[in-house]
């Protein structure tokens, strides 16, 4: 009873995506009465993070879930924490055999290049030959890896395909448009989480391509729901967050109070969300989903 | 002079701290309207720091200030110079940046009205601006000039003229002549006169006794945070007033070697 | 003494100096040659990109005016001599209150955008005050604030709604008037009217097939406009305008010839922050969102506009114009990239440069103005 | 003239002022106040987190260590009048750079660490020299720097690997001489024997069973500490730190009495882009990979430990040893509330709050040193 | 004073313009080692500019300076200074936020060796200061004052005391007494003589006649950019010098209502 366990992303503050995972741990800790903790570098500098998971360990919990995305980096504070005696679960980024290595527990997530390769296959088989990946977080490995698998699925280079977005808002908006105007041979738009897929859907509705374009993104968001719904983004990818957070507290203190542990790693996703079965979603978007 | 009025500023007992610093450690003075009160004294005598407190720049730690009978409290120089005080300040209250035209009419802007709106009337202050500075002796390029461009003495002109131009109640100058040329000099000394005869009081910080004794009406020497005393004209001779400023100290040996008064 | 006037009218220690010369150089000088530059090379280079069709020029347009927004109140600030890093985190404080009080507490939206401003003056007041009162540069104090705002940013969503990012604002501002002032578009009529006379292309495919692809003036663009001339006339034709160019010239000089010096950097502090939450408030209705991330770096791009259009950092010195068109450089330069087709990581390295060059060609022709050596 | 010696001695325009007080009145004073309040309190608050265990001290030591390394260049450079906005991008240069020639390239890791020194003292003096050649503020210059760097930064490993993380640096710098000398460890002898009779916690399985949970001190800490040491010293004890204080506190005026101001600058410059080069350095080492992001907003928090600890921004007046004690309590603050178990969105509420608090604590000790009002 | 010695600096037709200014229009002048050489004109003169090319602040836009015969080219003070030519400014070169000692040694820290090390030796730099101010008349609450609390004419002392200390073959003092106090004043007219005595060469601004007349050997002249000649000290009278320094305008008038010469 009252064990803690802290959760270490690497993104940064304002990363609306997040949310999910918060509230996610934060019913796990509930339902589970166990004390839980969400830390993440303010800026996402994954070498703060990394001294952020050696204060979660001396810290001493019961347990730490974390994201790997970057072996090099977090391999170290991992491992120094698995043999201090803290049990980890790896969550979101990374792949099976990585945390296999730093001696986590299991992986609980969906692998980025994977889903976009998914992704990509899917889109070929749709008839697409070109596409537009907006990628708002270029300085995050994780992102480029799914504008890659995409282009990797569909057979073609990404070459100049990826445009680094920036965060704003009205800069995604424009820089959108501004690209499909000087490339309007484009068959496909790629959003990589709402903060680009929010201005994509704006932008299309104002350059009425808006349905017209093929239009996937990655991860769910009230907006994106509704435009899911209206036949604007023909699918969505769900990498349900909530699970990635809410999963790990449960295993732990099961694993902790127990001793059980399930023998294998748990993909959350991909799940491909499209129009049919919208309505828990939809409610549910940008705070489970 | 007019002895038998009623003076225009009384500063009573001033004392003024700067942290461990006593500035000013109670210093008295009077200042009747249309007369010029010299304030005399050696450096770090705290002239700068008496005429500050007069113009709002410094609040006094202890003292009262009555002008025109009234007890007063500037909060800030907008209050002195509400009240009548106009300032010329030994570090020129000037901004390099600015036209010399924008400087001049600082803080008292002229305007003129466009419907409901008030704009800067800019023609009127350049003409105004090149009016006043060739009256001082001082012939410029154009009003549209930099500031920062004109030599320290031109400068100074142009801060006694803003002051002499709005010159209100009492006009406070503080080493005004230090940089200035002969020709300046003489102007400034006549705009001095010129103002204490319509009335005006006029507070004039020197240390060449010549000047001081060419306009002055009444002299009084500051030393070390402390008043020596205050002298009328003809009450005093040069020598007396030179060695008063020194501070009472023996410069015989010194001007000896040099030749005279310096 | 002499009529001095003749004396005045030729002096010999001057070198003539052609009058065209004399009326080129003013502060604004570095940005019209800069607009200049940049308009010819996109001419240049990429005008089949359909940068310089009616979608394209509405495209960015609407970058140039977001950033004219807050350009023009960093550009007084900085000429009063101080400048605001929290504009950014101001931008996303606003947005989020607004929808905090119209999405979460289910205000009226113009009741939302009312108290929302005078939640924001306040902390611009606030801002001042502290710097005046203290008189700590306004680089530290603002700084406090960039990280304070952007704190109960991500804090409050978080804390009310679980979530960062609070949408459903354009369902909440339907046919409100004051969200019409910020998010809506005018001459419509008149856009529809040019697309049917053929004026500027229609959509050929898609939903709005038909429709003028421009189909009215943002009013982000009126607001940019406005607030231009505004500041524009108020710096260069009021006695304020002298009053915020003394303050920021020399505060200490400015005092004693009693300008109110505190009273005008209060108030350019609180301009900033009303520039800072129009932007906002245009942003918030546009995309009927706010989240906690937005208006990052937008300090640094309100000083750099500033800054290409010929003001001084240090204060007494530039123009509103010269930063307007500080602005559009900016955003044509940022849009441009894009259409052009370069590298879009590369921008940055084209913004540094930009600035660089900018900044050299302003100081010259600020000596050329002042004389300085 | 008479003797003035004795005049000297007493003078009654002067309060008497106790030698304790004078002994207080001191730049660092603030960083010392604030290092002891900060300690109280979480010792008071958070003393059962494991903050103040071996392992708990060693993570907040590090991350200090960091902002120190950093601070000492920003303090130094601010002294002299200057500031460097570009630092957090040069961080990631320098990083990228380390990695691109040692696993990129596959040269060895001490030819690639040498190379980007010299590259980033390179852009140091470049910053430096266009400062003084162009009299432009270093804010602007600086800034300019930050973009062009930053995207760099971004664009190199794409272009090359069509990543913007490059790992494998590790298993490069395997037993290379300079690497260690970055990312070793020393007194790791002494430490297992700490760990043998019992002084720190043990590993209690896995591979490194029996093992010391610290296990050495990091070259960063000692990076740290000497560049502190150095620092001091030249600022203080030599004729070059009298040349800092002068370019910082009147450049013109130094300039006049032959103090080769442009020269000083210059070598600031070059010396805080050598202390984000030694931060990248020991970074890139300990983590083994160089990712575009690294360095964000390190700038300020340079700039924030130095005001903390009681420099004037505006140059010519703070203390090295008050930076270190600014980056010590900003590093304790930071990792202290994640050990307090504080809402992670709120430390940059606190970080504002910190910052003002402590800058309006310097201003008043400034005061009472130069006896301004 | 040695007309026969060779000349210590020789200036020949000096320009300079700034931008479409044309401060100096060719002004040429010979320094003798001993002499104090005294540079009087108007505001803006020119005088501040001309003595900047000297010194190496500028550098001409026309003409050739010979130091010791050999042409010198200097392109900053710091070349100036080696060469032995230690300067004043009007502008003090002062840094407000250091300490008196600090100040003092600017440029010229004194060091002490700690093996290989060379450290600035702090207790001679005060030790120095303190009886250098002394010697100025100068008492000053302890070498580690900042220099920003000190009053304007406190701060000219320092300037001049450490030039003087540090004085080589030429010592160029500009306006050095405008904001002196009188025991001041004479303190560094003393000084002046003294330093002449020694052999080193003076070059001393002022607008003060009677200052010029004390110590001056001889007087040149400046007006608008332009040099008016130079006068031997005894061919010239003070009211003539007073004529020439006002650019030979009739101050007649003025002089009569305020009593003589000012
Ligand atoms: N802001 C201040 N802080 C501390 N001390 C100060 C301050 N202002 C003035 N002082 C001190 O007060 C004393 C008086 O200075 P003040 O400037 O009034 O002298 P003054 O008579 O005007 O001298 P001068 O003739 O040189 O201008 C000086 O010793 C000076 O050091
Ligand atoms: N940096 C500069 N830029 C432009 N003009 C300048 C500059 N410096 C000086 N001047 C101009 O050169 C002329 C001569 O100035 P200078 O300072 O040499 O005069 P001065 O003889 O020293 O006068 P004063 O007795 O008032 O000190 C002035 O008209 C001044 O405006
Ligand atoms: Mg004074
Ligand atoms: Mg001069």
């Amino acid at each position: 009873e009252g064990e803690k366990y802290i959760l270490v992303s690497h993104a940064p503050d304002s990363d609306s995506w997040w949310n999910t995972i918060k509230n996610g741990i934060a019913l796990a800790g509930k339902q589970m009465d166990v004390e839980v903790e969400y830390r993440n570098p303010p800026t996402g500098d994954l070498a703060d993070m990394a001294r952020i998971i050696e204060q979660a360990a001396a810290s001493g919990p019961n347990g730490i879930i974390t994201t790997l995305s970057d072996y090099d980096v977090l391999a170290g504070p991992i491992k120094a924490a698995v043999d201090s005696g803290v049990d980890v679960i790896i969550m979101n980024s990374g792949t099976p055999e990585q945390a296999r290595e730093v001696g986590a527990l299991m992986y609980v997530g969906q692998p980025e290049y994977d889903a976009g390769h998914a992704a990509g296959m899917r889109a070929k088989g749709d008839g697409v030959k070109s596409f537009l990946c907006v990628n708002h977080y270029i300085s995050s490995p994780s992102s480029t890896e799914r504008c890659q698998g995409f282009a990797d699925g569909l057979g073609v280079e990404l070459g100049n395909q990826m445009i680094d977005s920036g965060q704003d808002p009205s800069e995604i908006k424009n820089k959108v448009q501004a690209y499909l105007s000087a490339n309007p041979e484009t068959d496909a738009v790629l959003t990589l989480g709402p903060t680009s897929a929010d201005p994509t859907l704006l932008a299309l509705d104002e350059n009425g391509m808006a349905g017209d374009i093929y239009f996937g993104t990655f991860d769910l968001g009230e907006d994106i729901v509704k435009g899911i719904k209206a036949g604007t983004i023909n699918w969505g990818i769900d990498q349900q967050p909530f699970l990635q957070a809410y999963l790990p507290v449960v295993v732990m203190t099961n694993y902790h109070r127990y001793g059980v542990l399930p023998g294998n790693n748990i993909n959350s996703g991909p799940g491909f969300v499209t129009k049919d079965g919208l309505e828990l979603v939809e409610k549910y978007a940008g705070e489970f989903r | 002079m007019n002895p038998e009025h009623a003076p225009l500023v009384q500063m009573k007992k001033i004392a003024k701290h700067f942290g461990s610093v006593i500035a000013l450690a109670g210093v008295s003075l009077e200042v009747f309207p249309g007369e010029c009160h010299c304030l005399l004294g050696d450096n770090g005598a705290g002239k700068s720091t008496f005429i500050k407190t007069m113009s709002g720049v410094h609040k006094p730690t202890k003292g009262e200030i009555l002008f025109e009978g009234k007890p007063m409290n500037f909060e800030r120089p907008r209050d002195a110079i509400d009240a009548g005080i106009a300032t010329v300040y030994q570090d020129l209250a000037m901004i390099p940046l600015m036209s010399i035209s924008r400087n001049f009419f600082m803080g008292n802007e002229p305007t003129r009205k466009v419907g409901p709106f008030k704009f800067f009337d800019h023609e009127y202050a350049n003409q105004v601006t090149m009016e006043e500075m060739n009256k001082m002796g001082i012939s410029l390029r154009g009003p549209d000039q930099a500031v920062g461009t004109l030599s320290g003495g031109e400068r100074q002109t142009v801060a006694i003229a803003r002051a002499v131009h709005f010159g209100a109640k009492l006009l406070i100058l503080d080493e005004p002549t230090s940089a200035l040329g002969v020709r300046q000099t003489a102007n400034v000394l006549a705009t001095i006169d010129k103002v204490r005869k319509q009335g005006i009081a006029v507070v004039f910080i020197t240390h060449n006794v010549r000047h001081a004794l060419a306009v002055g009406d009444r002299f009084t020497v500051l030393n070390r945070g402390k008043t020596l005393g205050t002298a009328q004209r003809g009450q005093i001779t040069p020598d007396e007033l030179q060695d008063l400023m020194a501070g009472g100290q023996e410069l015989v040996a010194l001007e000896g070697s040099l030749g005279g008064t310096v | 003494m002499s009529d001095p006037y003749i004396e005045t009218l030729d002096d010999e220690r001057i070198k003539s100096r052609s009058s065209f010369r004399e009326a080129l150089i003013r502060p604004e000088l570095g940005g019209i040659v800069g607009t200049i530059i940049v308009f010819a090379l996109f001419l240049l280079f990429a005008s089949d990109s359909g940068m310089f069709g009616s979608r394209g020029v509405l495209n960015w347009s609407q970058v140039s005016a977001q950033f004219m927004i807050i350009a023009v109140g960093a550009c007084l600030l900085m000429i009063a001599g101080e400048f605001d890093l929290s504009v950014g985190s101001m931008i996303g404080f606003a947005g989020m209150m607004i929808a905090i009080f119209s999405v979460t507490l289910g205000w009226p939206v113009w009741i939302a955008i009312l108290v929302t401003f005078a939640i924001t003056l306040t902390i611009g007041a606030l801002n001042g005050i502290i710097v005046v009162r203290t008189g700590l540069p306004s680089f530290i104090v603002t700084l406090a604030f960039l990280f304070i705002l952007r704190g109960f940013t991500i804090f409050f969503p978080q804390l009310i709604e679980r979530k960062t990012i609070i949408g459903g604002i354009k369902d909440a501002a339907q046919g409100d008037w004051l969200g019409a002032v910020f998010g809506g578009k005018i001459l419509t009529g008149l856009f529809i009217w040019f697309g049917d006379i053929g004026l500027i292309e229609t959509f050929s495919r898609g939903s709005r097939k038909g429709q003028p692809v421009v189909d009215g003036v943002p009013m982000l663009i009126i607001w940019a406009i406005v607030l231009v001339i505004i500041g524009h006339i108020v710096l260069t034709k009021t006695a304020f305008g002298n009053w915020i160019f003394a303050s920021g010239g020399d505060a200490q000089a400015a005092r004693y010839t009693g300008v109110p010096v505190n009273r005008v950097k209060i108030v350019m502090f609180m301009f900033t922050a009303f520039c800072a939450t129009v932007f906002a408030t245009c942003q918030v209705m546009e995309f009927g969102s706010a989240g906690a991330d937005r208006g990052l770096l937008k300090e640094f791009e309100a000083i750099i506009a500033v800054v290409i259009g010929g003001a001084l950092l240090t204060g007494g010195y530039g123009s509103v114009i010269g930063a307007a068109l500080g602005a559009l450089i900016f955003g044509v330069v940022q849009q441009g990239l894009f259409f052009a087709g370069v590298e879009s990581s590369l921008f940055r390295v084209f913004l540094g440069l930009i600035l660089l060059f900018a900044v050299i060609l302003n100081t010259y022709i600020r000596r050329m103005i002042t004389g300085e050596k």
